[in-house]
This record gives C-alpha cells, sequence and structure tokens, in this order.
C-alpha cells in the first residue's frame, strides 16, 4: 500500500508523473517497448505498429473533440491528407522519410485550420457535420485528381534510414513507435500550459472564455491545427506502414472508429485516448481467435465473423456509454485507487 | 439542355427530394424532443425495408398487410431505443448521446447482415407501375407514390404541431426537463412517442425507398444525405426539413444530370458548408441564447 | 470624488434587434473607488458590463480606459490589459480544478506558444512554476481557499464559487474589477464574506472596482460612487445617500422598503 | 472460400500433389485493407505459405512489395481488376478469369457482331472497381466500330437512379452495360427504362452474373445478359467431370463467386504440379513459371474450353441471357477466346 | 397550527450520489392555506427538499433513502413528478427554469399539461396576465430574452395557470430589483389571500419572507435547527444576527463594520 505522497515543491506537484513508483513503472514499461520487437512474431509486430499510429491520431482527436469540446468526423480525412502527402513526396521527389512526415503533417495541420475556420460561428454536431462535409470533399479531390492516382491510388516504396529499407513491422517499429511516443509527451506537456487550460476553457463555456482574454478563433484554429498535424503524421506513419494510400484507405467509418476510440478510452484524458486506441485496434483481432476457435463448433463462425464485429464495435461504444461513460481510463483509476489504499477500502 | 430534359431531372429530384424529407422529418422529431442527433436514421430505415421483406415475403403475407406491420415494427424498435438506449444516457453531453446512436447504426447494421447476408435484396412489387406522366414529362410512378406519401405525411405532422400542444410539449422537454416535468409534462411519454412516431417514419420511408432502389446491409448511407437535409434545415424545424429535402433532392438530380453521378455528394456537401457559414443553425434552425 | 477617472464610458448605446437595453449611457468610474451600477432588471446593466468587456459591441459610443480608447479593442486584449470581471451566472469551467480555473485568469500574461508547450521542460516549465508560486501566496492565501485547490469547481457550494470567480478576476493581474451581482443567492453571513473581500481588494491591492448588485444593504454600506440605469439610461448618480433619497430612483428600483406593510394590507384586505 | 476448401478436399483425397497434401488457413477481413494485412501477417508468420487467396484489389497492390520482397509465395484474388492483370508489376499474382477489361472486351466483341456499329453506353459506379474498365474499354469499342454513346457514373450506394435513366433515354443506347454493381441499382435503372419504352440490351460483368443474384432482379432479369467465364452449375451441356464432381458434393445451386474459388485452387494446385514435376522449388517465380506454361489446359469443365495463361488472367468468356422461364442463365454465344 | 397539514414531511434523508448525504432526518408541515418560510445558509439542502417533494430528486440522481413525505395525505415516493403536478403540486424552481426559446405564451401552454386528467375549466391566461401586466406585453417574444424579473414573473406565472393547492417557491427573489422584490412578493401574497394557494417559500432574503409567510423553519447541515410562527423567529438573537443583519442593539450593522475576525454562527443541535 502506498500513502499520500507529500510534495514540498510545486515543481513536484506539478510534474506529470507524482509518485516514484509511478515512474518507476514507466520505466519498465518503456524496457517492455524496446524488448518487444526481440521476441514478438511479425503479426504482433504489426499489430504494435497499427495500434501506435491508431494512438497517435486518437491522441490528436482528443486535444480537439476531448479538450477543446470540437466534435470532428474529419480524423480520418486529415490523415488522408497526411498520407498521400507522403506518398507523393516520396514517389515523385524522393525526399528523405522525415521530412516528407513533417511536410504531410503540417499540411494536413493547414488543411484542419481551413476546415476549422466554420467552428468559429458553426456549433456542436453542426460543426461535426461539417467536418463530415470537408471529408467528402477531400475524398472527392483524391479519387478524381491524378497526382493523387484518382480511385486507383498511390503505391510508394519504402523509407529508408541510413541505407536501410524500412520495409518491415520489425524495422518500421522503431519509426513508429518513438514518434507516438514523443507526440502522446507533447499532448500531455501541452495540457499543462496555457494553451491546454484555454482548450478546456473553450471547451466548458467559450463565450465567457473570451472575456477572460483567450482569443477563440485563435484557439480553436490552434486546437485544429494540432490535431491535424497529429492525424497527418499519423497518416504519413500509416503510408510507410502500408505503402499504398487509396481514398477507401480512410473512410469515413475510420473518423468513427477514432472518435469511438476517445469515448471508449475516456475523453478529456491522455491515457483514454491511449488505452481507447488500443483497445479498439485490439477487440477486431480477439474476435477472430474467437471465430477461429470456435469453427469447430459452428462451421460458419468465420463468415459471420464480418457482421458480429459490426455489432460489436456498435456495442462496445453503447455499452461503454452507458455503462461507464468516462471510458477505460476511469476504469483505470479506480483499479489504481483500490491497489493504492489496498488493504483498507474496497 | 432542353426544356423536357430539365423538367423531368427537377420531376425526379422533387420525388427523391420528398424521401429526404420524410426521413428528415423524422430525424427532427427525435431531435426536437429529445436534442438528440440520431445517426442511426439510415439504419432504422434500412431496418424498415427489412421489415417489410421479413413480412411480405418472409411470412408471405400481403404487402398491403407489410406495410403498416413494417411502419409499427418501426414504432416498437423506437420505443425500445428509447428505453433501453436514450434514456439511460439523460444528462449525458450530446457528443455523448450521438456517439450512443452512431453504435446503435452499427449494430443494426450487423444484425441486418447477420440475418438477411451482405448482398442485396429487392422487396416485392405491390405499388402500381404504369408510368406517370405530367405533360409530357416522365416520373417514375414509385418515386411518384413515394413523393405524395411524404407529403401526406409531413402534412399531417405539421398540423399536429400547429393545432395542439404537442409541439410545445417537445420544445419543452428537449429544453429543460427538469422543467418540463414541472409543469406537469409527462417526459418519458413524450420521450418515447417521439422515438415511436420518428422511428415508425423512418421505417415507413424505409420501405419507400426499399422499393424504389431495392435494401441492402449498406442501405443506412440513406442518412448521410439526410443528415445533410436536416443541417440545412435547422435541426429543429419540420419546414425546415421540407425545405431541405426537396432542395436536397433536386440538387442531386441536377448535378447527378449535368456534372455526372459521382458530383451529387461533393456537391450537396460543399452546398452545406457554404450555407453553414452563412446560417449557422440552418435555414429554419432556432438559435441557441447565448447570454453572459 | 477627487481621484481621476480610470474608466469613461460615454454615449454607449446598444440594441438587440428592437430592444434598446443602453441608450446613451455616460458616466466615469473614479480610480481606487468603489462604484456600484443599480437599477431595475432588464435595465441593462450586464449588458452595460457586456460592452466595456468587449464581448457586446455598441452602435454608438466609446469607452476610455486608463487614459486610451477601448474602440476596436478586442475582448481578449481588453482582459490583457487589465479590464477583469466576474459573471452574474457564475461562469466557472466545470472540467477544471480550482487551480487551474485560477491559473486560467493570467492567461492573457503569459508567453508560452505551442511549440514552448510541446516540449514543456524549459520556458514553459519556469513561467508555469513562477505563476503557481504567485497564485499560492497571493490569491489563494488571500481569500482563504486553501483547502479546496485541487477540488473540482463543481462539487464546490455556491458561495465557495464565487469566491473562486473572484479569485480567478484577480488573478487576471486587475486595474479594475467588475463585478456582476457578486452577493446573489447569499444569505447575510456569506454576503459579509464577500463584502469584506471587496474592501480588502481595494484596500491592500488598489484595484477599481465596478459592481452591480441588488442587496441595496451592501451597496448603500461599501461604494463610494452609484450610477443608477433605467431603461438603459442613466437616470442618477451620486453618493449613496444622494441616489437613496432621489425620487425617481425609488420610484423605478428601490420601492418602499417595507414588504411587511403591504403583505399584512393585502392580508387584512382578503379577509 | 467454400470453392477452395471443397478443391482441396477432392485434391488431398486423391493423395495431394505428388503425395504432399495442401493445407488451408482461412481469416476473414471484411474488405478492408488493414485487416486483410493483419491476416497475411498473421497467417504468414505462423505458417509457411506457398499460395495465397486474397480479397480485394486495395489488398492485392497493398501486399505486393511484400510479395516481391518474400518471393516465396503465388498469389490469386477475388479481384478482376485491370490494373493487377499486369505481369510486370505484379509478377506473382493471377486472376482466375478475365480482367474486368477483358470482360469488357467480349461484351463488346458480342455486340459489334451481333450489330456493328452499335450505340452502346457504360453505366458504373463510381468506385475503383466501377472505373476500372472504363477507359480502355472506350478504346476497345472505337476499334470494333461501336459507339460510345453514354457513360453513367452513379456514386456508390446510391439508390434512387431515376436522373441517371433519364440521361440514359436521351443517349438512346442499343447496348447499356453495368459494370461496379452487385444488384442494386441495376433493377431500378432496367424497370425504369422499361416503362419510359426503351429497348436497350442491358448487360452485366462477373458479380452481377450469379444466377442467383440475377433472378433477384424480378421483372427486370427477362433477357438480362452478361458476360461469365466459367460454366454455371446447373450446365449439363458437353462433358464437364469437375461440374459432376461439385454437383455431387453439394447438391443445391453453387454461386459462381464458388466456381471462382473452386478454379482458383485448380490453377494454383496446377502450378504446384508443375513446379514440383520440373524438380523445382516452390518459390513465387517458379509457381508463376508454372502457372504460366499451362496451355490448352482442361479445367474438367469449368471453363467450356481449353484454356491458357499467358500472363496474370484467363482471357476466355462467354455471353450469357436470363430466360425468366427456366430462371436460368442461358448460353447466348460461345466461348470467345481473346 | 392552523388547518390540517397539505404537505407533511417526516424525518428525511437524501443521499445524492449514492455518496453524497444532504439532508439528515428533517421534517415539516405546511398547513392548509398558509405560506410557510424555509430559510438556510447556502448548501444547507434547502432546494434539495422542494426538489424530494416534488419527486424530481431522481433527475440529479438523488434519492431519499429514509422518512417520508406525504401531499394531501399520499405518499408522493409512489407518484410520477408530472403526476404531482396533475394533483396540484406546483414546483417553482431555483434559477426560474424558464423555457428559452419558447415564447412566453408557449410557456404558460406548457404548463396546461398540470390540467391534464382534472375536470377543471380552460386554462385561465387571463389570470395570469392579471397579476403580471409585464407579461401581457411581452407574451409573443422569446422568454429567454425576459430580463430577470420577467423571467421570474413568467415561472411564478407558470405556477398560477396550473391551479395548484400547494406551490413550493424556490429562491423568488434571486437577482431581483428591490421593488420588483417586494412587487413580487406582494403578488405572492395576494396569490395566496386569493386562490388560497398554500406555499413552500424557500427564501435568502429573511426580512421579506418573513413578512409574507406565517412559520418558518431554519435548515442548517439538512436539518432543521428552529422553527416557529415568524413572530416568535424574529425575536430570535442568531435569527436576528445572522438573517437579518441586525446588530446587538436592534440598529442595522454596517459591512464597512466588520472585522476581519467575526463570530461565526453555531446551532447546537
Ligand atoms: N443577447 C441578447 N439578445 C437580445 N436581447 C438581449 C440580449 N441580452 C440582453 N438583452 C435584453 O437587454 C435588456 C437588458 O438586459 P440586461 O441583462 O443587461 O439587464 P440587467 O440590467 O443586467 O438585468 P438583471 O438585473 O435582471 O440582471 C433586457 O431587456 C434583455 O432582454
Ligand atoms: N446533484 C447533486 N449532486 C451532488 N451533490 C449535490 C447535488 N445538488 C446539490 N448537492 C449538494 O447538496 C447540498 C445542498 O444543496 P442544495 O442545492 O439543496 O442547497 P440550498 O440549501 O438550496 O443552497 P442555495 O442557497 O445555494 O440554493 C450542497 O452541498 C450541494 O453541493
Ligand atoms: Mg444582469
Ligand atoms: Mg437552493
Amino acid at each position: 500500500m502506498r500513502i499520500g505522497t507529500l510534495k514540498t515543491s510545486y515543481a513536484a506537484d506539478e510534474a506529470l508523473f507524482d509518485s516514484s513508483l509511478q515512474r518507476a513503472l514507466l520505466v519498465l514499461l518503456a524496457l517492455a517497448a524496446i524488448a518487444f520487437p526481440f521476441v514478438a512474431s511479425p503479426y504482433w509486430l504489426f499489430l504494435a505498429c497499427l495500434c501506435a499510429i491508431n494512438v497517435a491520431s486518437a491522441t490528436g482527436l482528443n486535444l480537439l473533440t476531448g479538450y477543446t469540446g470540437l466534435v470532428s468526423l474529419g480524423q480520418a480525412a486529415f490523415m488522408s491528407v497526411g498520407a498521400y502527402t507522403v506518398a507523393v513526396l516520396e514517389i515523385r521527389l524522393g525526399t528523405p522519410f522525415f521530412i516528407n512526415l513533417l511536410v504531410g503533417a503540417g499540411f494536413a495541420a493547414a488543411i484542419g485550420v481551413l476546415v476549422g475556420i466554420p467552428s468559429l460561428k458553426v456549433k456542436g454536431l453542426y460543426l461535426a457535420i461539417a467536418t463530415i462535409a470537408a471529408s467528402v470533399i477531400l475524398h472527392f479531390l483524391f479519387s478524381h485528381w491524378s497526382l493523387t492516382g484518382e480511385s486507383r491510388g498511390l503505391s510508394m516504396p519504402p523509407a529508408r534510414l541510413f541505407g536501410l529499407t524500412l520495409d518491415q513491422p520489425f524495422l518500421l517499429y522503431w519509426l513508429i513507435m518513438p514518434v507516438t511516443c514523443l507526440m502522446v509527451l507533447g499532448a500531455a506537456n501541452l495540457l499543462r500550459t496555457r494553451i491546454g487550460r484555454a482548450f478546456i476553457a473553450i471547451r466548458d463555456r467559450d463565450i465567457s472564455a473570451e472575456v477572460l482574454g483567450i482569443p477563440l478563433l485563435r484557439y480553436k484554429l490552434t486546437s485544429f491545427a494540432i490535431s491535424s498535424f497529429y492525424a497527418g503524421l499519423a497518416g504519413g506513419l500509416w503510408a510507410y506502414f502500408f505503402r499504398v494510400v487509396t481514398p477507401e484507405s480512410f473512410p469515413l467509418v475510420n473518423s468513427i472508429f477514432y472518435l469511438a476510440a476517445i469515448i471508449v478510452g475516456g475523453m478529456g484524458t491522455i491515457l483514454g485516448g491511449i488505452l481507447g486506441a488500443v483497445f479498439m485496434t485490439l477487440v477486431p483481432e480477439l474476435l477472430k481467435f474467437v471465430a477461429n476457435w470456435a469453427t469447430p463448433i459452428y462451421p460458419d463462425a468465420l463468415a459471420a465473423l464480418a457482421p458480429v464485429r459490426t455489432i460489436v464495435f456498435g456495442g462496445l461504444i453503447v455499452g461503454f456509454l452507458i455503462i461507464e461513460p468516462r471510458g477505460l481510463a476511469e476504469i483505470w483509476r479506480r483499479l489504481r485507487r483500490f491497489f493504492h489504499l489496498w488493504p483498507f477500502r474496497t | 439542355m432542353d426544356a423536357l430534359f430539365l423538367a423531368e431531372v427537377t420531376l425526379a429530384g422533387l420525388g427523391a427530394g420528398a424521401l429526404y424529407a420524410l426521413t428528415g422529418v423524422a430525424f427532427v422529431l427525435i431531435y426536437k424532443a429529445t436534442r438528440v442527433v440520431n445517426l442511426a436514421i439510415g439504419e432504422i430505415l434500412m431496418l424498415g425495408g427489412y421489415a417489410f421483406l421479413g413480412f411480405a415475403a418472409g411470412l408471405g403475407l400481403s404487402p398491403w398487410l407489410a406495410l403498416p406491420l413494417a411502419i409499427a415494427a418501426g414504432g416498437a424498435l423506437g420505443w425500445l431505443v428509447e428505453r433501453a438506449l436514450i434514456r439511460p444516457m439523460l444528462g449525458e453531453s450530446p457528443i455523448s448521446v450521438f456517439m450512443v446512436t452512431i453504435g446503435l447504426g452499427s449494430i443494426l447494421a450487423g444484425v441486418v447482415q447477420l440475418g438477411w447476408g451482405a448482398d442485396p435484396l429487392r422487396l416485392p412489387e405491390f405499388m402500381l407501375s404504369t408510368p406517370v406522366f405530367i405533360g409530357e414529362a416522365y416520373l417514375a410512378p414509385k418515386v411518384a407514390i413515394g413523393f405524395v406519401a411524404a407529403a401526406v405525411v409531413i402534412g399531417l405532422f405539421l398540423a399536429l404541431f400547429r393545432f395542439s400542444r404537442g409541439g410545445v410539449a417537445l420544445k419543452a422537454t428537449a429544453a429543460d426537463q427538469g422543467a418540463a416535468y414541472s409543469v406537469g409534462i409527462d417526459v418519458p411519454r413524450v420521450f418515447s412517442v417521439a422515438w415511436i412516431l420518428a422511428c415508425a417514419t423512418a421505417a415507413g420511408a424505409g420501405v419507400l425507398v426499399g422499393a424504389i432502389g431495392g435494401i441492402s446491409p449498406t442501405m443506412g448511407v440513406f442518412g448521410l444525405s439526410v443528415l445533410v437535409v436536416v443541417i440545412i434545415g435547422g435541426l429543429d424545424s419540420i419546414a425546415g426539413a421540407l425545405v431541405g429535402g426537396l432542395l436536397i433532392g433536386l440538387v442531386e438530380a441536377l448535378a447527378g444530370a449535368f456534372l455526372g453521378g459521382e458530383f451529387k455528394l461533393v456537391v450537396t456537401f460543399a452546398l452545406l458548408l457554404v450555407l453553414l457559414m452563412v446560417r449557422p443553425y440552418g435555414l429554419f434552425g432556432t438559435h441557441e441564447i447565448e447570454r453572459l | 470624488m477627487t481621484a481621476s477617472p480610470i474608466l469613461e464610458v460615454s454615449g454607449v448605446s446598444l440594441a438587440f434587434g428592437g430592444v434598446r437595453a443602453l441608450s446613451d449611457v455616460s458616466f466615469s468610474v473614479p480610480e481606487g473607488a468603489i462604484t456600484a451600477v443599480i437599477g431595475p432588471n432588464g435595465a441593462g446593466k450586464t449588458s452595460l458590463f457586456n460592452t466595456i468587456s468587449g464581448f457586446y459591441r455598441p452602435q454608438a459610443g466609446s469607452i476610455r480606459f486608463a487614459g486610451t480608447s477601448l474602440d476596436g479593442v478586442r475582448a481578449p486584449q481588453r482582459a490583457a490589459r487589465g479590464l477583469a470581471r466576474t459573471f452574474q451566472n457564475i461562469a466557472l469551467f466545470r472540467g477544471m480544478t480550482v487551480l487551474d480555473n485560477i491559473k486560467l485568469g493570467r492567461h492573457a500574461h503569459m508567453r508560452t506558444g505551442v511549440l514552448d508547450a510541446l516540449f514543456y521542460w524549459g520556458r514553459a516549465q519556469k513561467e508555469e512554476l513562477e505563476l503557481r508560486a504567485e497564485i499560492e501566496e497571493r490569491i489563494i492565501d488571500f481569500l482563504e481557499i486553501q483547502h479546496i485547490r485541487n477540488a473540482s469547481v463543481g462539487t464546490l457550494s455556491y458561495g465557495l464559487q464565487k469566491r473562486v470567480e473572484l479569485a480567478r478576476a484577480l488573478a487576471m493581474r486587475p486595474r479594475i474589477l467588475m463585478l456582476d451581482e457578486p452577493v446573489a443567492g447569499m444569505n447575510r453571513e456569506e454576503t459579509e464574506d464577500m463584502a469584506r473581500f471587496i474592501l480588502d481588494v481595494k484596500e491592500e491591492w488598489g484595484v477599481t472596482i465596478l459592481m452591480v448588485e441588488h442587496d441595496m444593504g451592501m451597496v448603500m454600506d461599501i461604494s463610494d460612487h452609484v450610477v443608477v440605469l433605467n431603461f438603459g439610461q442613466v437616470i442618477a448618480s451620486g453618493t449613496p445617500r444622494e441616489v437613496q433619497g432621489n425620487d425617481a430612483v425609488i420610484a423605478a428600483y428601490l420601492g418602499s422598503g417595507d414588504v411587511g406593510a403591504i403583505a399584512r394590507r393585502i392580508k387584512a384586505e382578503a379577509a | 472460400h467454400a470453392g477452395i476448401q471443397d478443391y482441396l478436399k477432392i485434391l488431398n483425397d486423391g493423395g495431394g500433389i505428388k503425395g504432399r497434401k495442401i493445407k488451408y488457413v482461412a481469416e476473414d477481413t471484411a474488405y478492408k485493407v488493414d485487416a486483410s494485412v493483419a491476416a497475411f501477417n498473421k497467417i504468414t508468420g505462423q505458417e509457411k505459405v506457398s499460395l495465397y487467396y486474397g480479397d480485394s484489389t486495395g489488398f492485392s497492390k497493398t501486399i505486393n512489395p511484400e510479395l516481391e520482397r518474400r518471393g516465396s509465395m503465388l498469389m490469386a484474388g477475388a479481384s478482376f481488376a485491370t490494373e493487377l492483370n499486369d505481369p510486370k508489376k505484379f509478377p506473382l499474382q493471377f486472376m482466375a478469369g478475365p480482367d474486368y477489361t477483358e470482360m469488357f472486351g467480349i461484351l463488346l466483341r458480342y455486340i459489334a457482331k451481333e450489330k456493328p456499329g452499335a450505340r452502346v453506353a457504360f453505366v458504373y459506379s463510381d468506385s475503383e472497381f466501377g472505373r476500372d474498365p472504363i477507359g480502355p474499354s472506350e478504346a476497345v469499342a472505337k476499334e470494333l466500330k461501336l459507339s460510345v454513346v453514354e457513360k453513367i457514373v452513379t456514386p456508390p450506394g446510391s439508390v434512387d437512379v431515376s436522373t441517371e435513366v433519364l440521361k440514359l433515354r436521351r443517349a438512346n443506347p442499343d447496348f447499356t452495360i453495368f459494370h461496379g454493381y452487385v444488384l442494386a441499382p441495376i433493377p431500378e435503372f432496367v424497370t425504369q427504362a422499361k416503362q419510359m419504352g426503351m429497348k436497350s440490351q442491358f448487360m452485366g460483368t462477373f458479380w452481377t452474373m450469379d444466377n442467383s443474384t440475377v433472378q433477384r432482379m424480378g421483372d427486370a432479369a427477362e433477357g438480362f445478359m452478361g458476360v461469365m467465364p466459367y460454366r454455371y452449375y446447373y450446365d449439363k451441356d458437353g462433358t464437364a467431370p469437375m461440374l459432376e464432381k461439385i454437383r455431387q458434393m453439394r447438391p443445391e445451386y453453387q454461386s459462381t463467386g464458388y466456381l471462382q474459388g473452386f478454379v482458383t485452387a485448380m490453377l494454383m494446385a496446377e502450378a504446384v504440379k508443375r513446379t514440383l514435376e520440373a524438380g523445382k522449388e516452390l518459390t513465387g517465380a517458379n509457381l508463376k513459371a508454372g502457372l504460366n506454361s499451362i496451355k490448352d489446359f482442361d479445367t474438367g469443365g469449368l471453363f467450356g474450353v481449353p484454356i491458357s495463361i499467358p500472363g496474370n488472367s484467363v482471357p476466355v468468356g462467354r455471353i450469357y441471357r436470363f430466360d425468366a422461364k427456366a430462371k436460368q442463365m442461358q448460353p447466348a454465344s460461345d466461348w470467345i477466346k481473346l | 397550527m392552523a388547518g390540517p397539514a397539505v404537505l407533511d414531511v417526516n424525518n428525511v434523508e437524501v443521499v445524492y450520489n449514492r455518496t453524497v448525504q444532504v439532508l439528515r432526518g428533517l421534517s415539516l408541515q405546511v398547513p392548509e392555506g398558509e405560506i410557510v418560510a424555509l430559510l438556510g445558509s447556502n448548501g444547507a439542502g434547502k432546494s434539495t427538499l422542494l426538489k424530494a417533494v416534488s419527486n424530481l430528486l431522481s433527475l440529479e440522481d438523488g434519492d431519499v433513502t429514509a422518512g417520508a413525505i406525504r401531499f394531501r395525505g399520499d405518499d408522493i415516493a409512489a407518484l410520477t413528478p408530472h403526476g404531482l403536478v396533475r394533483r396540484g403540486l406546483f414546483h417553482v424552481m431555483e434559477g426560474r427554469r424558464i423555457f428559452e426559446d419558447l415564447s412566453v405564451e408557449e410557456n404558460l401552454t406548457a404548463a396546461t399539461f398540470a390540467l391534464t386528467g382534472r375536470k377543471l375549466p380552460a386554462a385561465d391566461f387571463d389570470l395570469v396576465y392579471n397579476y403580471f401586466p409585464r407579461l401581457h406585453e411581452r407574451r409573443k417574444g422569446l422568454a429567454g430574452y425576459l430580463s430577470g424579473g420577467e423571467q421570474q414573473m413568467l415561472a411564478i406565472g407558470r405556477a398560477l395557470i396550473a391551479r395548484p393547492s400547494l406551490i413550493l417557491l424556490d429562491e423568488p427573489s434571486l437577482g431581483l430589483a428591490p421593488k420588483l422584490v417586494e412587487e413580487i412578493f406582494a403578488i405572492i401574497a395576494r396569490i395566496n389571500a386569493e386562490q388560497k394557494v398554500s406555499m413552500l417559500l424557500v427564501e435568502q432574503n429573511a426580512a421579506v419572507a418573513f413578512a409574507v409567510a406565517n412559520y418558518g423553519y431554519i435548515l442548517e447541515m439538512g436539518k432543521v435547527v428552529i422553527d416557529g410562527p415568524v413572530e416568535k423567529l424574529m425575536r430570535d438573537q442568531d435569527v436576528r444576527e445572522f438573517y437579518l443583519g441586525l446588530g446587538g442593539a436592534g440598529g442595522e450593522r454596517s459591512y464597512r463594520d466588520i472585522k476581519h475576525y467575526k463570530r461565526r454562527k453555531r446551532w447546537l443541535s
């Protein structure tokens, strides 16, 4: 059992991880992440990379929707901007991948700002629909523009680093995982400064925020920019990971997926974005295991998998919202408190 | 382009628009009473189509019996959804509730696919099929019937709100449930009634839409166009749904005829964006009252 | 009052569609004193505050603050220049703790940009820690809210919420503090607490105070100067004593002051 | 899926290929690229795979570099996308039938023969699948001296096609080819067009052509035509020992999708056999070489004629027409080889 | 106390979110035809009590865990909130809670649902406009744009439409100008006298509450600490000091004279 930690300086009180036990756990986690690729099969590595990409994107959306309160159904579209930019740069110019990633993310951020402009006037779900409109328009553009390969999409060469060709999950892991960790850390940092507070203020009550010295448009656009920067970066990683980008790679369902991920994980907490994205990525795989396992008993299990997956996806969203609206992060918090106080209270 | 073609395209557009409007009304009904943005409306519509198929083809009932049964099934679904999913969400943030409806849509699509398979199906023919000519312009008979049915239902709803207290009860409940209780409004009933009426309407629209284009588990995307309709009309305005529906139907038809089918969606959504910049609450939606 | 005015409102008019909320309002607020704005409901007091803080744009007239015109200056910049306020309907951010709510008040005076924030260790951290120290030592101690600093504001009682709002306004480094009905809904005891804080802010921090309040007991006791609005127009201004005796003010706003007598009369009539 | 299983059962029951049995592992992917890639990684991570059957076009494209890198597999897919029929770009893949452009080519050739100089319209969905054959097919039509009078795009998932039908009527084509759909909105299209008194002949491609699908078109099915590389399940003309075997194993009607799987498995097995016979290792390139060495191969009557695989596809097909009385697609032409 | 009790609250305990206990064994009665005042500091649980009576607690995740509340002899636990209103118990909630995007008239129309199932003549809007002429002027306008006082009038007007036999009034003077407080309380007194409506009145402004009420309860921490006829309460030393702001000598204390240390009230109970 741990006893309440006593802090002696404001710096200690403002730290991200407030106890030595937490920091020790973090180091352990990092070590595990480093050891993982050496022990895991390509399949698990593949999943780990996919989870990381989704975490990056979900964290971005969490900043926008969970913290700033601007509901967006365009996250997948912003990812597609990043992915296409990366693919075009890689194919046409062959510039180094980190430049491509940054340019892609920057470009996505610019588009995000553009899409965010209505947010000053358009509120709530009207705004969500406006972001759908933006995705539809982007989708149209990508599937009819020769530069982006029209509806056929683009296939691109792998990323290269020091003469190494990053074309397997094992190598890509070392690109994707660190980038994602940095992105999550950046988001956590952002939130403990005036910018994070401004976001939350806008979410809770935007009109009074303005009178308190927070320029609304600037911060709403900042939020859109950061969120779509994250999406763009995630999309760029996605592009290097799959090496083909088509208009169907980032459908509207994916935007819903990210929204669902932060809701299931817990909106407005960094941990929630991470847990939610990982959880929602892994559940379909879990279902596959179940189906394979059930095949001998129930031969049509595989055929039923697609609809069952749709049902489970919906069921998870509905179930979480009704039973634990604050998501996995809240469950995690309760678990922690339980162990924290362990022998004494339940 | 000759005038006849233009006239025919316009008629076809208005016909399609009427179905948008009808589904839009179902959407608005729920929003008006419960402030829930029901993204599952497309799937509920789809379920109406499948229910009709189930009654007519599965049980071999006459289509004229199957139709009211399908509508009733829609109503029952509405009742169930309201009870099981919406009522527990009272007081949660609008995003959460709207995500619940997304989840519901996903569940319904999955269930339909599990029950009827992923392939598109056709509804039994039950409407008259002699072509309708208005002047010289051709109008597909089903589209004409859809138009008339939609017009009648929307007219009924408009009259209901104009000449009864029902509309006030809906709006009051949506605005503040506690206060609505405190003035003697039976809030749970308002909720139930709104969902039952809306889902029954959507199911009826589903039969019409299915009769025209067949039914499939992906039919829910119809809901996306309906969303555009109600946003353009204003989320809480029945008249808005009517105008928005006809407008979108028309715009889609014209875009399809003169630009090509691939432009339909993008043109309507672009229109939506432009309109939102000018009128953030749609054509007829009420502004939120914001005071410091 | 001899002090020079810090805020000058001249000829301000504001209308919403057909409703004239303010018409040709002029008055000035002397520096370092407490000025109260009173008037019937719907007279336009809150609208006046909203106009001063830049939330509404007046159709006519201008406002000068500390010698410079505020025309064309948007709300956030006005806040940055030292116009701080509280709200009639408490506008705390329910998703944040008390401490974060207070920190938010300092927003406009901070420099941290997006890049600083993403990296945090460095400039952003330095600034955050300075802010924390100052808030702890000056504001939280002063308003006696140490025990709730990590509470989320939603769980606090009404009186404490009002106090946190005041703390947030103080964190804005105000030169003028505008309080919209600071003691509405409070009982006598809590009103006394709030009155004491207001007086201390004026005396110890040297902040000018502009306040709207319907509690005449408090207004008349602590304010130095009173402005009376009715139907969007200034109908009187002066010291509390002057205003209290003004017939127009009594007719429009103060009333007879004896509910008991009226009630007794009604009961007698009914009987 | 069932088709592959059945063929492998026949094969393994018959002793496998040169004594080797073939093991079949399946994963569901919901036609989503990332799910498919996940499945690919999972399967290849667990087993040493020589033959792979993928689902969508997107997947085939995505995985291609990986296939080349591994070089150990031969892959076939459910997709007949034209783009995949390029042995240079996709050296380790093939499809068990004509690609979509070739399907159009067969249809157009038939049209040119029936009615030289006919007016043709293409109706297709606004998707990768729908757009696939349109460009090249226009060129083919031109070569055959047919005029393409209208190209109509419908948005994906659209149900109401009234305006498109109006457009079609103005173009007044003799033949209308639908592509990029399974069923909807073809029936409504045909019904409305017939109501308007149009006389156009309506045609479809592989995914529309399953007998049960056409049946579901209701009245609109009458006279509907289209191209199909395989024989239908119920086709009893000529000698078709394999079809006979299928009918024994599965007494009820099997879809053309089933046949596709069956044929694919058969061709894959043939490639393995030839590679082993040549005494070579089972690498992707060797398997593909084995496959390409197939000439005038008899598929036990599943294709109506002996086939060859010069590239990535089997460019053979036949025109069928729906007979409402028999409720069956009936042959309307001979086998056409490109 | 005169007359039978319209409302009888007996030993009620209320818990929010299954964790926070707010009322701890509270009892009070409202006799037929009288106005009972309920005073107490912020957070004492006054609004909570009213919500418990009108059965609206469940909306905020609150529960009555012990005790019983009877309205005209019926246990309210068995009744729905709207059912209670239709039997004649009307709750004018704290913060007015008018329907902002309905017009004034529609707000009154909404209240006619309270008449459902009762054999009463049609709703009488003129009765309301008679008491509140200001509302008549603005009857077509959106209620959200009314000033605070007008909104309070509308809230009371809605109660009048419902023809209740008991009105629960939660802080009707909140945010109102002194003159308007006078007007509203005069009207409250008139309504009580003319319509024979009983009232349970929650107020912070003790002076005006005592002016119209017959009997008073003072609440601290979810319990009644003093009660009695208004005349008796007004003689109580603590009530004088903490609720009426009268100094020891009887004259009103000035806010300027408040020292930094002051005596906090302590109720012994
Ligand atoms: N955003 C708005 N739109 C339309 N009318 C408004 C708006 N804000 C205020 N009003 C109107 O302006 C007038 C003045 O309102 P204001 O809120 O300033 O009054 P107030 O003096 O603060 O009253 P109170 O003492 O009740 O708070 C009122 O008639 C009100 O209805
Ligand atoms: N929904 C709720 N959930 C949890 N606690 C609540 C809730 N509503 C009220 N409380 C708590 O219950 C206590 C009593 O609240 P209540 O509103 O009844 O007080 P009150 O006496 O009406 O005060 P005021 O004079 O401020 O209106 C307060 O401490 C408050 O924090
Ligand atoms: Mg005000
Ligand atoms: Mg209260």
